[in-house]
């Protein structure tokens, strides 16, 4: 006797938002003529991430739920819709960069420098699939935080990552890197997810079930050492770690940034990172919570690995989306500080909303450095050498301005929201009073003061240098990524000087911490 | 007294008209309303001064706001007489600076409302930074206000702006982050909820917190001081960047370093101080020989003027940390003392720049000739560099060492002899420049024009009339300096003679 | 009893894992991922089967259909990228990189 | 007899504005380097009315002073604070400041208007009398203050005033270097009146003569000597006494009326009121302290003297001279009580007669076109007459011709010192000697003999503005010095200030000494007559045996200081600036490049190769469960 599960639709309702207004985009790329595609998509996409949020919005407004749903697959808990506002507020800003044609490619099929291609450019061509695709990947990265088993999780992983593999290969310029950088994520990421779910097969062998309550009641009865527990929390780690590009599985994360079509960079370095850290959160702090041991000296190690290699390897980098991505990697290095700054309830809410903070600083600032990178060009598509940006002070002085101040920002400047981040996060893991998570802490701002070089240096490239005669075109904005610096901008000044508001949304969220 | 909010409106006019000055499209009229507003500020900065009841509360003009409340951090401003005779002396400079850097920016062919503006943002922080009474809202102006200074220097500076103004980041950013930390280990530690000031002062009990809590605040101070052996910052910082920055940067910037020694490391961590005292004192005395001798062998004149000034800032963290009334009371005059002393070295320093083109000495000689005004202010303030007893250094020099005699005999002694060096550095930097032979490529050199008399005159006439009659910024400074030791737990030594008549 | 399923399933997994690291062809690193996820997919049903619950095995339906997907959206990269290339060979995407 | 209470003033009268004496000459001089070209007409005047208004001053509050019962002779005057808690600006009216006010302002007075004369033609004459008036000015600062904090400020405010007229002619390489020289030298000095005020302020918790003297003799004996010695080397540092008398004689670059004022009437007599002023307290009678003033004193005097005879530039033979004869002052202001009033008394008269030799030179050089080698000087007397009369008069002064003011106050000095110490005595007495020597030679070669000029000379007599400022001093050169010693006027005079013997000296004119000085100083005379008035003296200076040489090098003090401070000075220099580039900086760069370097290499980590990421996702996986089971086993 089989009886129905329950599935609470008014909670999961924004994820289904997104994924029906994914099918109907397939249905508009499948039936509505190429013309209508775009004038359709975009109000399409664009909506159904406001309705989401609204959605989001009114079950916080109505009461967090304080148990999981869907047969205890899903979890939408404080967290979670805190997680889901933050990823539905920066796809909605990296929507707006996608929507701009020019950085993506007519036709995918089309060999580069081909007749074919040529003709697909002159016809008009576009591929409208960006939307939908990027709807689904957005609606992976939704669940990919609230799934509360690990079934799910890959599942939502899978759904996040296979858009986002061919969406990365899209980019209209540089086709070659962007198609390497579809092909390398691809093979790496099917890579890392197998690892995951050989990962949660040992753990289903451990504890009989891949629901994550599960696995942390199993630990509370048995004691956690067993060799299955051991290589599986390593491969499920492997996986997760890779997600967020922890070293040393940071390997694709350059490469994929700098290949990407820049408006796509943007949604993986915000909204997948946001993904990806509120899901390893839910596996390290809900499912091994009983553990009897410490896993924090593993993930100390990787992440100090994580931010001396991504600050020292950023500082001879020479394209600037490859220096970002090692920028983020450094700064994934710096939230793992606040993933292992567990102890009592209080601590781990502390703890946990400043990641929750720091990931939506991070994410908006990031956001805007990237449209920002979309607007200064050469005649072949983006300046991406560090050296054609020489003098843009000089040409277009607010764009640099801006440019400089999301860096000052990356950098961790007071007065910007980077600094009330890391500090919010630093701030956690010096609370917990232990000598050797302090001596990260000192460790990472060391590494800060490293990495604030390589910022300085585009800084002094942009504003110290005289600008040579045949320098990169700024184009002027389309509203939409106007509209995109416009908001990182303000939101990176206004959390830099009055975070309290949104401080206090994460707190309240965090209070409950993830459900059980 | 008038309960205005004085600092919040300093703080406000400075931002205020540094926003009005970026958006000016007249360079001109930039210049001027720079200048307005900042003898406007100073108008105010003095008339809140006067106010000022020395022997009254602590801390006045005091203002407190919550402003994040999650983190227990407070826009806390209020002064007592160390921060009101730094603000004063911030308020006097900047007026001076702009009007000495009429032209400054116009060279680099690069934004001239710009500079203006940043030099008003700049001051803004510079009163902020001073007027924190919240250890947090503290360290946020102490970060923050790097970036002005940083583009000023490497927009405007000379032709190693840039690595210079990468290497005054780098490493005030570092010192900054490591006192991030203990700014949070200290927030946990005395467990109070709070950043305030008042509320944080002996609330770390425990001596081994104490010690690592003061470190973390103490490297960020003395990088920024900056005290032997992190200073090589500061030679290429100051000898790149342009003259009236280079002014802020060493007369007011470098001394929220020691300001900070004096108001955080020693209140908050009394016991820490006092066992860093020894290496303290001994880097301090380090500092002030060594940074004189390497004066002595400099061949440009900023960098010379620079390393002086490292000299000097032994001094200040020497009379810091021998926490004798007069030591601690002198090191914070010497701070008010050597930004003019320093600022006007560099202004006529950058006005004999400007007219040769040129920052090393061998490419003068015998300008006393030709520009005996520029030549006379040059000497009066290398006298004033070299301490001459009737210019304010002095007095402050003085006391420092008398103070600190008082406690340590021997670093005082030592210290004393860079009273010789300093002689020997300014000198032969006066006598290459001025004396001799008019060199030719100086020949044409014009004297001081109206307005560079008006940047030098004021700072003279301080330099001047604050060497013979220090007392009005001694009452405001002792009563301060006295609180402080009193949280410090210390006593001045008595006099030997007379404690054996107690007995 | 189960654990020779277990042994093999680490085999498979092992060999797969070795592919992707020795084989440059795209289509065979590919394959040899789809390799791993059938490990996987044994794993779970021998623990199903360990555990007696059926949970594995509904797992291991999931886990074709993902793989399938991983499939479609696989091949059609590579080709694309073969297209451009006239090359499956994993090593001579290497332009990304330092 | 101890000296008498220091007492607040408040008598009103011309003590209570002494400070007008300060005041007035240092507004002169703001008024004359503020005032720029405006007042170049008539700021000479101005200068000069300013000198003596402070002398007039000086006068009335020296009769207002005399006045008083002597128990009341020391007043102090409070200006205003100046450090709270730690010294005020005031003044001390007492003998012994008075005394130098008198001086000072007389002296300088005549030397003002002189100067009028000798600088009529430089165009920065304005500039030369604000210094002069900022010197005036500065020195009286000096002598009247009351605590040592005020002190030092004049004592550096001559120091500034001794630079910049040293280096007057700046243009003049020599000069500059000169002025320099002399500064730094005099601040090893400052070094040590620094630190020894830090030790009275640390034992006594004040720096007011009048909380400090009285306390003295509590401190323990090592802590007086220390800051005796300390204050010595202050001492030599002003007062060109050994080891820092190198200054002195470079510092005859300055213009000669400076030489004349600064360099022998006045500013190098403050190391000795600093001895006789702190006597009291830190040189007491038979102190460890006093001997080594005597010692310094003799070897100066000696020194000084040897150095007098080989020098064939007039103003560095007198240099050579003042640095002798105030090495008399020092050995006696080191005896104690008994030599304060010698040392004083000599002090003055060498004032007048030293400042009447050199202002003569002046007009001498005035006349030869500012030619200052004696051998090409020679039958002067004949176009100078009134210049050499004067300057004859200040030579019999200087080499003690009996009842000439050196033969009282020099005299007066070998005689109490010959009762302290026999050996010092007689060496005293062998420096007189050599006095007689050089001074004879001086003026043997500048008046008498061949004419050995230039042929562009054309001497011809100094104006009257100059030679009545000289017929002055050389009055006061006859007959001060009996004055002040006879009857022991000056002893009495100064004993509410500095004390005095328990004894009044006898003045004895037959003494054994007195005799053996005199037929010394004959003998030298003599000596001189015969080397340099009988024998032609050539133009050119002849290579000089090997004790000529040493003399002629000031006895190697220059190599001395040069081999010992300069060079190891300039190698450290250079050692620190190459340590602070390459070896502070090399590491803070080094730190960087290592960085910067090790990003460079770990890149290539990255190498592009999809399966080397992959490999390194293995590897991560395998450590990573490595890891696990290591921690998890713990």
């Amino acid at each position: 006797m089989i009886t129905a599960p329950t599935i609470e639709y008014f909670q999961l309702a924004p994820l289904l938002v997104l994924l029906g207004a994914a099918v109907v985009g397939v249905l508009v790329e499948a039936f509505a003529p190429r013309y209508l595609r775009r004038a359709i998509h975009v109000p399409l996409t664009l909506l159904s991430l406001v309705g989401a949020f609204a959605l989001v919005i009114l079950q916080t407004i109505r009461g967090v739920p304080t148990s999981p749903s869907a047969m205890g697959a899903v979890a939408v808990d404080g967290p979670t819709l805190f997680i889901w506002g933050t990823i539905l507020v920066l796809s909605f800003v990296s929507v707006l960069l996608i929507n701009d044609e020019e950085q993506f490619v007519p036709s995918a099929a089309a060999v580069p420098g081909s007749a074919e291609e040529e003709k697909a450019i002159t016809e008009g061509n576009a591929h409208t699939e960006v939307y939908p695709l990027a709807l689904f990947a957005i609606a992976g990265m939704l669940l990919f935080p609230a799934s509360n088993d690990l079934l799910i999780m890959f599942v939502a992983l899978e759904v996040m990552s296979l858009p986002l593999y061919l969406l990365c290969g899209l980019a209209r310029r540089r086709r070659l890197l962007s198609q390497e950088a579809s092909v390398k994520y691809f093979l790496l990421g099917a890579f890392s997810s197998a690892f995951f779910l050989y990962g949660t097969a040992l753990l289903y062998g451990y504890a009989g079930s891949v629901d994550l309550h599960a696995i942390s009641q199993a630990l509370a009865v048995a004691n956690g050492t067993d060799t299955l527990l051991y290589i599986g929390m390593a491969m499920l780690g492997v996986g997760l770690l890779f997600k967020i590009g922890a070293a040393p599985f940071q390997a694709w994360k350059p490469d994929v940034y700098q290949g990407a079509p820049t408006p796509i960079t943007a949604l993986m370095a915000s909204g997948t990172l946001v993904a990806a850290f509120g899901a390893l959160l839910r596996v390290f702090w809900v499912a091994l919570g009983n553990l009897d041991w410490n896993w924090t000296p593993i993930m100390w190690g990787v992440a100090a690995l994580t931010m001396v290699v991504g600050s020292i390897l950023a500082i001879t980098q020479t394209d600037i989306k490859r220096m970002l991505a090692y920028s983020s990697i450094a700064h994934a290095g710096f939230l793992l500080i606040g993933v292992m700054a567990v102890g009592d309830a209080g601590q781990n809410a502390l703890a946990l909303s400043g990641l929750l903070f720091y990931l939506l600083t991070y994410g908006i600032t990031t956001v805007g450095a990237f449209a920002i990178v979309t607007l200064v060009r050469d005649p072949g598509g983006e300046a991406w050498h560090l050296s054609r940006w020489a003098g843009l002070g000089k040409r277009s002085p607010k764009l640099a301005g801006l440019f400089a101040f999301f860096l000052l920002a990356f950098a961790g400047i007071p007065l910007t929201s980077g600094f009330f981040g890391k500090y919010a996060v630093f701030r956690s893991a010096v609370a917990l009073g232990e000598a050797w998570l302090t001596g990260l802490v000192v460790l990472a701002v060391v590494a800060s003061a490293a990495a604030a070089f390589f910022y300085v240096r585009v800084i002094v490239l942009m504003f110290f240098s005289d600008p040579s005669a045949d320098g990169p075109t700024v184009v002027t904005p389309s509203w939409a990524t106007s509209a995109v610096v416009g908001f990182s901008a303000f939101a990176t000044v206004a959390l830099g000087v009055f975070p309290q508001p949104v401080l206090d949304l994460a707190e309240k969220a965090a209070k409950t911490l993830f459900v059980q | 007294m008038l309960e205005l909010p004085w600092l919040s409106f300093l703080i406000g006019l400075s931002v205020v008209g540094a926003i009005v000055v970026a958006f000016l499209k007249n360079d001109k009229v930039a210049k001027q309303t720079t200048l307005g507003v900042s003898l406007l500020i100073l108008v105010l900065t003095v008339v809140m001064a006067v106010q000022f009841s020395p022997n009254g509360d602590r801390f006045q003009f005091a203002e407190t706001y919550d402003w994040i409340p999650s983190f227990g951090v407070h826009y806390a401003v209020a002064v007592d007489g160390i921060a009101l005779v730094l603000i004063l002396l911030s308020a006097i400079l900047v007026p001076i600076v702009v009007l000495a850097s009429w032209h400054d920016a116009e060279q680099g062919k690069r934004s001239v409302r710009t500079y203006f503006a940043l030099l008003l943002v700049l001051e803004a922080m510079m009163i902020g930074v001073f007027a924190a009474t919240d250890v947090f809202l503290f360290y946020v102006f102490f970060e923050a206000m790097l970036i002005p200074m940083y583009f000023m220097i490497g927009s405007y500076g000379g032709a190693q702006r840039s690595y210079a103004a990468v290497k005054f980041l780098l490493y005030s950013l570092f010192g900054g982050l490591l006192m991030l930390v203990a700014v949070i280990a200290l927030y946990n530690v005395a467990d109070k909820n709070s950043f305030l000031f008042p509320d944080l002062i002996g609330a770390v009990t425990d001596p081994t917190t104490q010690k690592w809590l003061f470190l973390g605040f103490f490297i960020a101070f003395a990088i920024k001081a900056p005290l032997w052996p992190v200073h090589t910052w500061l030679p290429d910082a100051a000898a790149q960047a342009p003259a009236g920055a280079a002014v802020l940067l060493v007369g007011v910037l470098d001394k929220v370093g020691t300001y900070g020694m004096l108001r955080f490391c020693l209140e908050l961590f009394p016991d820490a101080a006092k066992w860093a005292t020894p290496v303290v004192i001994a880097l301090s005395v380090i500092g002030i020989v060594y940074g004189a001798i390497v004066a002595i062998g400099q061949t440009d004149i900023k960098r010379l003027v620079a390393y002086t000034s490292i000299s000097h800032f032994g001094f200040i963290t020497m009379g810091v940390f021998a926490m004798t009334t007069t030591a601690t009371s002198g090191a914070t005059l010497y701070m008010v003392n050597h930004g003019f002393s320093t600022g006007v070295l560099f202004l006529v320093a950058g006005f004999l720049i400007y007219r040769r083109g040129s920052q090393f000495i061998a490419d003068y000689g015998g300008v006393q000739k030709v520009a005996p005004l520029l030549a006379g202010a040059f000497l009066i303030a290398g006298l004033s560099g070299l301490s001459l007893p009737g210019l304010s250094t002095f007095v402050s020099e003085f006391m420092v060492l008398l103070g600190t005699y008082q406690r340590y005999a021997v670093p005082a002694i030592i210290g004393t002899t860079g009273v010789i060096l300093a002689a020997i550095y300014i000198l032969w930097m006066y006598q290459r420049t001025m004396n001799g032979p008019t060199a030719e490529s100086v020949a044409e050199m014009k004297d001081l024009n109206g307005r560079e008399r008006w940047v030098v005159a004021p700072l003279i006439a301080l330099i001047v009339v604050l060497g013979f009659f220090p007392k009005p910024l001694l009452d405001v400074i002792n009563p301060a300096v006295k609180e402080s030791l009193v949280n410090v737990k210390v006593t001045d030594p008595a006099p030997v003679v007379a404690v054996k008549e107690g007995q | 009893m189960t654990t020779h399923y277990l042994v093999l399933s680490t085999l498979l997994f092992a060999i797969g894992g070795i592919g992707v690291l020795v084989r440059r062809n795209a289509i065979v690193v590919f394959m040899c991922v789809e390799l791993m996820l059938n490990a996987c997919n044994l794993a779970f049903v021998t623990f199903a089967r360990q555990h007696g619950n059926i949970d594995g095995q509904v797992i291991a339906f999931f886990v074709m259909i993902v793989a399938a997907a991983e499939v479609v959206i696989g091949l059609a990269i590579i080709v694309t990228i073969f297209r451009t290339r006239r090359s499956a060979s994993v090593d001579d995407a290497s332009l990304l990189k330092y | 007899m101890e000296p008498v209470e220091i007492l607040s003033h408040t008598g009103g009268g011309v003590i209570s504005v002494a400070w007008l004496m300060i005041a007035l000459p240092l507004i002169g001089a703001a008024i004359l380097l503020i005032g720029g070209r405006a007042t170049n007409k008539w700021g000479h005047f101005l200068a000069v009315l300013m000198s003596v208004a402070a002398f007039v001053v000086a006068a009335l509050a020296f009769f207002q002073l005399i006045g008083l019962d002597p128990a009341q002779r020391r007043q102090s005057v409070h200006l205003w604070d100046f450090i709270p808690g730690v010294a005020d600006i005031g003044l001390l009216i007492d003998p012994l400041s008075i005394a130098f006010c008198l001086l000072i302002t007389f002296v300088g007075s005549l030397i003002h208007i002189y100067s009028i004369g000798y600088m009529s033609h430089d165009p920065d004459r304005r500039r030369f009398f604000a210094y002069l008036n900022l010197f005036v000015a500065a020195m009286l600062l000096l002598v009247l203050a009351d605590n040592y904090v005020a002190l030092f400020i004049g004592w550096e405010g001559v120091g500034l005033a001794s630079y910049l007229l040293i280096g007057f002619w700046q243009y003049k390489p020599s000069a500059a270097v000169a002025a320099k020289k002399a500064f730094v030298v005099n601040r090893v000095g400052d070094f040590g009146l620094l630190v020894a005020m830090f030790i009275i302020f640390a034992q006594f918790g004040s720096l007011q003569f009048a909380e400090v003297f009285p306390a003295a003799g509590e401190a323990s004996q090592g802590v007086s000597t220390a800051i005796g010695l300390l204050l010595l080397l202050g001492a030599c540092g002003k007062s060109a006494q050994l080891p820092l008398q190198s200054w002195l004689l470079d510092a005859m670059e300055g213009p000669t009326p400076v030489s004349a004022l600064i360099h022998a009437a006045t500013m190098v007599t403050a190391g000795v009121y600093l001895v006789v002023r702190s006597g009291s307290a830190f040189f007491p009678e038979g102190s460890t302290a006093g001997l080594v003033v005597t010692i310094v004193g003799v070897a100066t005097l000696l020194a000084g003297a040897i150095i007098g005879t080989a020098k064939d530039d007039i103003k560095k033979g007198l240099a050579g001279s003042t640095m002798s004869q105030i090495g008399y002052m020092m050995l006696a202001a080191g005896i104690g009580p008994a030599g304060y009033a010698f040392a004083i008394a000599h002090l003055i008269s060498h004032g007048f007669f030293k400042a009447d030799l050199f202002l003569g030179a002046g007009s001498v050089m005035h006349a030869m076109n500012d030619e200052v080698d004696m051998r090409r000087y020679g039958g002067l007397r004949k176009v100078l007459p009134i210049t050499f009369v004067t300057f004859f008069i200040g030579y019999l002064a200087i080499i003690g011709f009996p009842l000439l003011s050196g033969y009282f106050t020099k005299d007066g000095i070998i005689e109490s010192v010959m009762h302290h110490n026999a050996i010092l005595g007689w060496l005293a007495v062998v420096g007189a000697g050599i006095t007689g020597f050089y001074m004879t030679r001086m003026v043997v070669m500048t008046f008498f003999g061949p004419k050995r000029w230039d042929e562009k000379a054309h001497p011809h007599e100094s104006p009257a503005v100059m030679t009545w400022p000289l017929i002055i001093l050389s009055v006061f050169s006859i007959g001060l010095g009996a004055y002040l010693i006879l009857s022991n006027r000056l002893m009495v005079f100064l004993a509410p200030a500095v004390g005095r013997p328990e004894e009044l000296p006898h003045f004895a004119p037959f003494a054994v000494t007195g005799l053996a000085t005199l037929a010394l100083v004959a003998v030298g005379a003599g000596l001189a007559i015969v080397k340099y008035g009988r024998a032609e003296v050539p133009v050119v200076q002849p290579r000089g045996s090997f004790l000529t040489v040493f003399a002629r090098r000031d006895l190697y003090g220059d190599a001395l200081n040069e081999a010992l401070f300069m060079r190891p000075g300039q190698w450290l220099t250079r050692f620190a600036v190459f340590f602070d580039n390459r070896g502070i900086d090399g590491v803070v760069n080094g730190l960087a490049a290592g960085v910067g370097g090790s990003s460079g290499r770990l890149r290539k980590i990255q190498t592009g190769y999809v399966r080397s990421y992959a490999l390194s996702i293995f590897v991560g996986a395998a450590v990573l469960a490595g890891a696990w089971f290591v921690v998890g086993t713990l």
